[in-house]
């Protein structure tokens, strides 16, 4: 009870500054002056229809690369945490029952659309809503999927490793490319811009997403699978 | 030059790298861990240099070629690469150090501790505020997977705890970023700072405050850190290094940077927050007995100082970065290290340190990181504390030296405890190996802590500590180390006289009086140490050269810094020399308490009196003016008085001196009293009558000195152990001096002069006959002793000379001393204090006699029957001394000549009349020679006379008091002087009742107990934790919006 | 038009803090996670209101989605007892 | 509008705390967490939303010279997506740190893990 009273207290101490953040708070009439820098020049210089986009992938590029390292980094620490845990490779399907046929079949038909779905989306980063992101977590979804048709499953780690390495790397790599042939790290200008509202425009921007969604849906995965593969123990 | 970006690429790209190799290959993993954090530590030194050495400007590295604030930049400068190459450098060495548990938990953890370090440095670089968020949130997440590095069970929670806390630190951090970018139009910190709209306040500066509080908490401020001090315990040490150097530099300077955001206005938060956790943090971790846990309060502590140091930035002005970067390199190297050496020590508690011992290479590397934490010379937190409390004073704010002091005090009281117990403790049975690269990361570590002080020195306008020659010879001392003890001490002797030899031509007459005290006088002490230089002697050497040199800079010292520094120096080097008795670890400690309190009192007066003077001269206390003079005349002397051992400041002496080695005990109190005793002529030359609130302080000081006169010699009266009652006789004799000081006549002070010759030589003298007594019989307790006089005759001799010396009856130069005082007295108006000091006389005879009668005379103890005289070392510097005090009785005009004429320049009155061999005062004459032949030859006379008549005494046979069939069941019982005094000490006993030992005793109590008390306030619950979270975030929003409008 | 998107913020308002109160009352776990999850997919349909599509796409498929079955994952490895 | 999305924002985000700070099941404290970060990503969308404007994404309906008037602040979007993969990041180590302590300890009550202390 003491412990409602004071987290009560305690809640309605911040709420009452919070208050203060809202009543203040005046909405802007007209863009700022970094918001109107990328409305006029985002299209003129990087070539991306979504502004959205080229922020989260050029111009706030360093964000956005500790992001993926975000995800890298809770994939290996939940590896690291729940590796004591985990049984043999192979040892699993003890105690599963079997799918059943149906849901074998459709996760079977199912999976390849969700993936070529999420590549659609991250693919499309630059044009339309989504990106990387977005597109890695319905790559991961694909995984999932598998893993809810079959708990027993057990994914190859070293497929998923490969990609969240290899996808890295190329990122950072990209990065260091923009840093030699364009305007800094992470610019997407040392590929042309293209034509406005094409598929390959953009720069790098397509590659960068790419590799985002590849690193993105691996880390994904590799999460899920560590945690289902704890299930060995019990 | 290489892009400071690549520092964030090769983290990356090392962490990403090392998840394609196969599982199996960890040590290919483990090596390119290393070269990745390896090469990131370099392109940091590279900078680091470029900018130091070469004087490159700092620059802006854009990335996505886009300017700022569009795009994010990083920036690279000073303080930006000296950040980065500490970060690094931490990542690099303590990836060494957790070899093994990096190895068994595979790549994984490699990558994680690359990306950490990589993360860091970004928090450093970045000038992005969102950037700045991603980049803690990465060092949050990495921190949580490095926390399982470790082999505590407990680990987990603690890391559980960790990342509940940092939720909300992120998510505060969010709604402010947010905030202020709708405020600012920008997440640019320049271009933030140039922004109206933030510093004005309202709703913006409350956005801004919340994302302040939420970088104040990553620097885990008081109270709102039991998270970390959980984490700090229970982690791998490797990470608590980076835990402590590395992310907490980077947190600091997350502040640094961001603060300029809000204006002024936000300052005075982050001071008060700062001195808050460093006090606290101090405070609490007063009753910690895990190292590592204390190594995290300490840490703690340091960082809420840096803070507070941000928060004053204003008022730094252009020494702001020396004072910051000082206090966060020391706190970085020194705790790092620390970290480290606890990878090498079993136990966690403090004597399981004691292992170290094996290696005195790692009590040279942990004496280093205790000193450099503690802010002492010549270390870089030396010149920040200097620093800072000057320009605290200068702007009017004593209550602030006031608390940092406190603060260092406290944290110089647990540091040196732990320091103490580890070199005192017997070292744990079982010889584990210790690995040579760990052993290797400590030790470099440690030398590029003095690399630091050298740099931090020559950087300082006020003077390097460690260009000082007496320093440098010390230091040569510790690379001798290897050399057998007879060499050493020859060097030492020859030092010692050669150093005397090249100062002489310059020194003023009162220079000399005390550098031939402190060099002659010490190299006469050093002919006794060939009595104990068998083996190396470890450790005795650098700490004896230490303590020298620190003396020998006092004396020459022309500024208050220089006067400081070797007061410091002079205080470790004593320190390490008394805590290497046996039993001295608890009164090593007091002593360094004391003596630190004392110098920072003698810190904050220097400051006081400087004003806004950088270089101050110690001339220049004299034009000190009126507000200010008498507070200064109070901190110095109160400073001072710590090493006079005046009463009330009295009670770490007696066990200092009679627990240290029979050859140390001399210099402690032959010789290192006296650099008080300097201290205050300095003083009452340089300021002379100080009144404050209209009391003459100069009284006080008199009333002081009586005091001190009279209750140290009556608590030596009652003392068992010999060396105990010369200790508080010492304590009377100081009193002696520091009463004839503050006459402030010419003959008070021509008095004290003549006692710090005369102490020097009697006490050191008497130190090593009992000395010598104590190596034959092994014991110090007189009542086990009885009628050495046949079996120790030179001994006995020298007691005898001694004590007549010391007592001031003729014909010994104590005599003359007193004839001189009693001329001061009656010099001066005081009546009252003179009464006390003329009863004081005569108690001093009391203990003195007991010397004599209980140890020499009196029944033989069967147990001593074969024993015989004390080693020729120890017998030949008390003959010296015999020698010298009958030398100079007979002429004391030799030494006392020249230093009345100098004492003239100062009070010309009632000096001396030299007139061949008598000596003229107002009141009458002296003539030492004529006085010494008629009590030689009324001596002669007596003696024969005795002897004639006692020429068929009997020997008494045995001196037996016990009953029959009744045993005692205390030996000391039946001893004829036993309690000697106790008539005596049921009249006085009010008198010696130890009640300065209770008070100060109550007063450590209470701080134990509200240590031991408040820290419960950190129950280790996650959720309790988060609520004091919370709280503080709650509380400081409140308080800084009351105050800012 | 100006009517329908108050309208439905406010909605969605009242819909959040329902959930969001039943995350933090309710009793059951599987439910409390439920719960946060309507809160994070009423959210995402708040971010297409306020014209962000991408962050409405990305709070669905992580914020409610993948959050949700991480949570349903560890749930079922520890029993899914309630014991707080 | 935009003060009631603000609003609600806050409201979550205290919820999400109160819930943290009250519920002494470990897995709950990450519900609360999760309801919070939430809340913290509406606070951040809705103070780059401005009233009649559209998304910042310059398609045929609104073309590139007329950007500037036209779409609302697209940084504070690219902030909550990083925003929201972080939290998702976070949410998965503590969930993962839960199972280790259900593991080890057999409970999921915050106040059984105060080994560590004073």
């Amino acid at each position: 009870m003491v412990r409602h009273l004071a987290a009560g207290l305690l809640t309605i101490g911040l709420a009452l500054a919070f208050a203060a953040l809202v009543l203040g708070y005046q909405p802007d009439a007209e863009l700022n002056r970094t918001a109107l820098y990328y409305a006029e020049n985002t299209a003129k210089d990087l070539g991306s229809q979504n502004i959205v986009t080229a922020i989260v992938v050029t111009y706030r590029g360093l964000d956005t690369l500790g992001e993926v390292t975000v995800l890298f980094l809770a994939a290996a620490i939940v590896g690291l945490i729940l590796a004591p845990g985990r049984g043999a490779e192979g040892a699993g399907r003890r105690g599963a029952p079997p799918p059943g046929e149906l849901l074998t079949t459709g996760s079977r038909m199912l999976t390849p659309l969700i993936l070529i779905t999420g590549i659609y989306v991250f693919v499309n980063g630059h044009l339309t809503p989504g990106g990387g992101f977005q597109g890695g977590a319905i790559l991961a979804s694909a995984a999932l999927l598998v893993l809810l048709a079959d708990p027993g499953h057990r994914f190859a780690h070293r497929t998923i490793e490969t990609i969240e390495g290899v996808s890295g790397v190329a990122y950072v790599a990209v990065g260091l490319l923009g840093l030699a042939f364009a305007g800094g790290f992470l610019d997407n200008r040392f590929l042309p811009t293209g034509r406005f509202g094409a598929l390959l425009s953009a720069g790098a921007i397509p590659v960068i997403y790419t590799l985002i969604g590849l690193k993105v849906g691996a880390e994904f995965a590799s999460i899920l699978a560590n945690l289902t593969e704890t299930e060995e123990r019990r | 030059m290489v892009s400071p970006l690549f520092i964030l690429a090769i983290g990356l790209g090392a962490a990403f790298g090392v998840g394609l190799l196969d599982a199996r290959s960890r040590g290919l993993a483990f090596a390119i861990t290393l070269a990745g954090l390896a090469a990131m530590s370099a392109i940091g030194a590279e900078w680091l240099w470029a900018f130091v050495v070469d004087g490159v400007q700092p620059i802006m590295v854009m990335t996505a070629g886009a300017p700022p604030p569009f795009a994010i930049n990083l920036r690279m400068g000073p303080a930006e690469a000296a950040l980065v190459a500490i970060i690094c450098l931490t990542g690099l060495l303590s990836a060494i150090q957790m070899r093994e548990a990096l190895l068994r938990l595979g790549r994984r953890a490699m990558a994680v501790l690359s990306i950490a370090v990589m993360a860091l440095s970004g928090i450093v670089l970045t000038r992005d505020v969102f950037n700045l968020f991603v980049f803690f949130e990465l060092v949050v997440i990495a921190t949580g997977g490095l926390v399982l590095l470790s082999d505590d069970p407990r680990a987990t929670a603690a890391g559980f705890k960790y990342l509940v806390v940092s939720q909300v630190a992120s998510m505060l951090m969010l709604i402010g970023i947010v905030f202020v970018y709708h405020a600012g139009g920008s997440l640019n910190v320049d271009d933030l700072i140039g922004s109206p709209a933030v510093a004005a306040g309202g709703a913006a500066g409350l956005a801004f405050l919340l994302l302040m509080i939420a970088l104040v908490l990553e620097t885990k401020p008081f109270p709102a850190n039991g998270w970390a001090l959980d984490v700090y315990e229970a982690a791998h040490p490797g990470f608590g290094a980076i835990f402590s150097a590395a992310s907490a530099s980077a947190a600091l300077y997350a502040v640094d940077k961001v603060v300029g955001v809000g204006g002024a206005a936000f300052l005075p938060m982050l001071t008060a927050i700062g001195l808050v956790t460093f006090v606290g943090a101090n405070l609490l971790a007063l009753s910690q007995t895990v190292d590592r846990r204390l190594l995290g309060y300490s840490s703690v502590a340091q960082v809420g100082l840096v803070l507070a140091v941000i928060g004053l930035r204003d008022l730094l002005g252009e020494r702001y970065l020396m004072v910051a970067g000082g206090l966060l390199v020391a706190h970085a190297v020194a705790k790092a290290g620390l970290f480290w050496l606890s990878e090498l020590v079993a136990g966690r508690d403090f004597a399981a340190w004691a292992a170290l011992r094996r290696r005195p290479i790692l009590i040279f590397a942990f004496a280093t990181f205790v000193a450099m934490l503690a802010g002492l010379p010549p270390f870089p937190g030396f010149y920040a504390k200097w620093e800072l409390t000057h320009a605290l004073m200068a702007q009017g704010r004593p209550e602030l030296v006031a608390a940092i002091l406190v603060g260092a005090l406290f944290e110089a009281g647990y540091l040196f405890r732990w320091f103490g117990r580890a070199l005192k403790a017997t070292p744990p049975e079982g010889v584990s190996d210790l690995p040579v690269s760990k052993v290797g990361v400590v030790v470099l570590t440690a030398l590029g802590g003095w690399v630091l002080g050298e740099v931090w020195g020559a950087a300082s306008p006020y003077g390097d500590v460690l260009g000082a020659t007496p320093l440098l010879v010390a230091l040569a001392f510790l690379a001798l180390e290897p050399l057998s003890a007879r060499i050493k001490n020859t060097l030492a002797i020859v030092v010692l006289v050669a150093a005397f030899a090249s100062g002489w031509p310059h020194f003023d007459p009162l220079q000399l009086i005390f550098a031939a005290i402190v060099l002659l006088g010490g190299a006469v002490i050093f002919v006794a140490s060939y009595a104990f230089a068998d083996g190396r002697r470890t450790g005795f050497y650098p700490s004896a050269m230490l303590m020298y040199a620190g003396l020998a800079m006092l004396i020459v010292a022309k500024d208050t810094f220089g006067f400081f520094a070797a007061w410091e120096v002079l205080t470790i080097g004593s320190y390490f020399l008394i805590l290497r008795g046996k039993q001295s670890e608890p009164h090593a400690l007091s002593y360094v308490v004391f003596s630190l309190g004392g110098a920072f009192a003698i810190l904050a007066g220097f400051a006081l009196a400087a004003e806004t003077t950088a270089l101050f001269p110690i001339a220049g206390l004299k034009q000190v003016a009126a507000p200010f003079a008498p507070w200064v005349f109070v901190l110095l002397a109160v400073g001072f008085m710590t090493k006079t051992a005046s009463i009330g400041l009295h009670i770490w002496l007696p066990g200092a001196h009679a627990e240290a080695e029979t050859d140390v005990s001399p210099m402690v109190s032959g010789i290192l009293l006296k650099a008080g005793l300097f201290g205050l002529f300095m003083l009452l030359m340089q300021m002379g009558r100080q009144s404050l609130y209209g009391v003459d302080l100069t009284l006080v000081l008199l009333w002081i000195g009586a005091a001190s006169a009279l209750l140290g010699n009556l608590m030596a009266v009652f003392q068992e152990d010999a060396k105990r009652l010369l200790a508080y006789s010492s304590i009377g004799q100081m009193g002696y001096a520091v009463f004839g000081l503050a006459l402030m006549n010419h003959l008070g002070w021509l008095m004290a002069l003549m006692f710090v010759i005369n102490h020097y030589i009697y006490k050191s003298s008497l130190f090593l006959s009992v000395g010598g007594v104590y190596k034959r019989t092994g014991t110090r307790e007189m009542y086990r002793m009885g009628g050495l006089i046949t079996l120790m005759p030179l001994t006995f001799f020298a007691v005898l000379v001694g004590i007549v010396a010391m007592s001031g009856v003729p014909p010994l130069s104590g005599f003359g001393g007193r004839w001189i005082f009693y001329n001061a007295i009656l010099d001066t108006p005081a009546r009252l204090p003179m009464v006390v000091i003329f009863l004081s006389g005569p108690i001093a005879f009391l203990y003195l006699f007991r010397l004599i009668h209980t140890i020499f005379l009196g029944q033989l103890k069967d147990e001593h029957r074969r024993i015989r005289e004390a080693p020729i070392w120890l017998i030949a510097p008390q003959m010296l001394y015999v020698a010298f005090l009958i030398g100079f009785a007979l002429f004391p005009g030799l030494a006392l000549r020249k230093v009345d004429a100098f004492i003239s320049r100062f009070i010309p009155e009632h000096a001396l009349n030299w007139d061949g061999l008598t000596i003229t005062s107002a009141y009458g004459y002296w003539n030492p020679v004529s006085i010494m032949i008629v009590i030689v030859v009324i001596f002669v006379t007596l003696l024969a006379w005795l002897v004639f008549l006692n020429r068929r005494a009997q020997m008494v046979k045995q001196f037996n008091i016990v009953f029959a069939a009744e045993r005692p069941y205390r030996p000391e019982t039946t001893h004829f002087a036993w309690n000697f005094f106790a008539p005596y000490r049921r009249a006085l006993g009010p008198l010696t009742e130890p009640y300065f030992e209770r008070f100060w005793q109550a007063q450590t109590d209470a701080l134990h107990g509200w240590a031991g008390f408040a820290r419960r306030f950190y129950t280790g619950d996650g959720q309790v934790y988060a609520f004091q979270v919370v709280g503080f975030v709650v509380i400081v929003c409140w308080a800084a919006m009351g105050m800012t409008p | 038009m100006s009517v329908l998107l108050p309208a439905m913020t406010g909605l969605l308002a009242v819909a959040m803090l329902v959930a969001a109160a039943m995350t933090i009352v309710t009793r059951s776990l599987p439910i409390a996670i439920l719960a946060a999850g309507a809160v994070s997919l009423f959210a995402s349909v708040l971010f297409l209101l306020l014209a962000s599509p991408d962050v409405a796409m990305t709070e669905a498929a992580i914020g409610s989605g993948l959050t949700t079955f991480l949570f349903f994952f560890v749930l079922g490895r520890v029993g899914g007892r309630d014991n707080g | 509008m935009i003060t009631l999305s603000l609003a609600v924002g806050f409201a979550l985000v205290l919820a999400g705390l109160y819930g943290a700070l009250t519920n002494r099941n470990i897995l709950r404290m990450i519900v609360s967490f999760t309801v919070a970060d939430t809340g913290v990503n509406i606070v951040l969308v809705a103070v780059g939303w401005m009233r009649g404007r559209t998304a910042p994404i310059l398609d045929d309906a609104v073309p590139i010279a007329e950007a500037a008037q036209r779409i609302i602040d697209p940084l504070p979007q690219a902030l909550v997506l990083t925003a929201i993969v972080i939290g998702l990041g976070v949410t998965a180590l503590m969930l993962a740190y839960a199972y280790r302590l259900y593991s080890t300890a057999g409970t999921l009550d915050v106040s059984k893990f105060t080994e560590l202390k004073w």
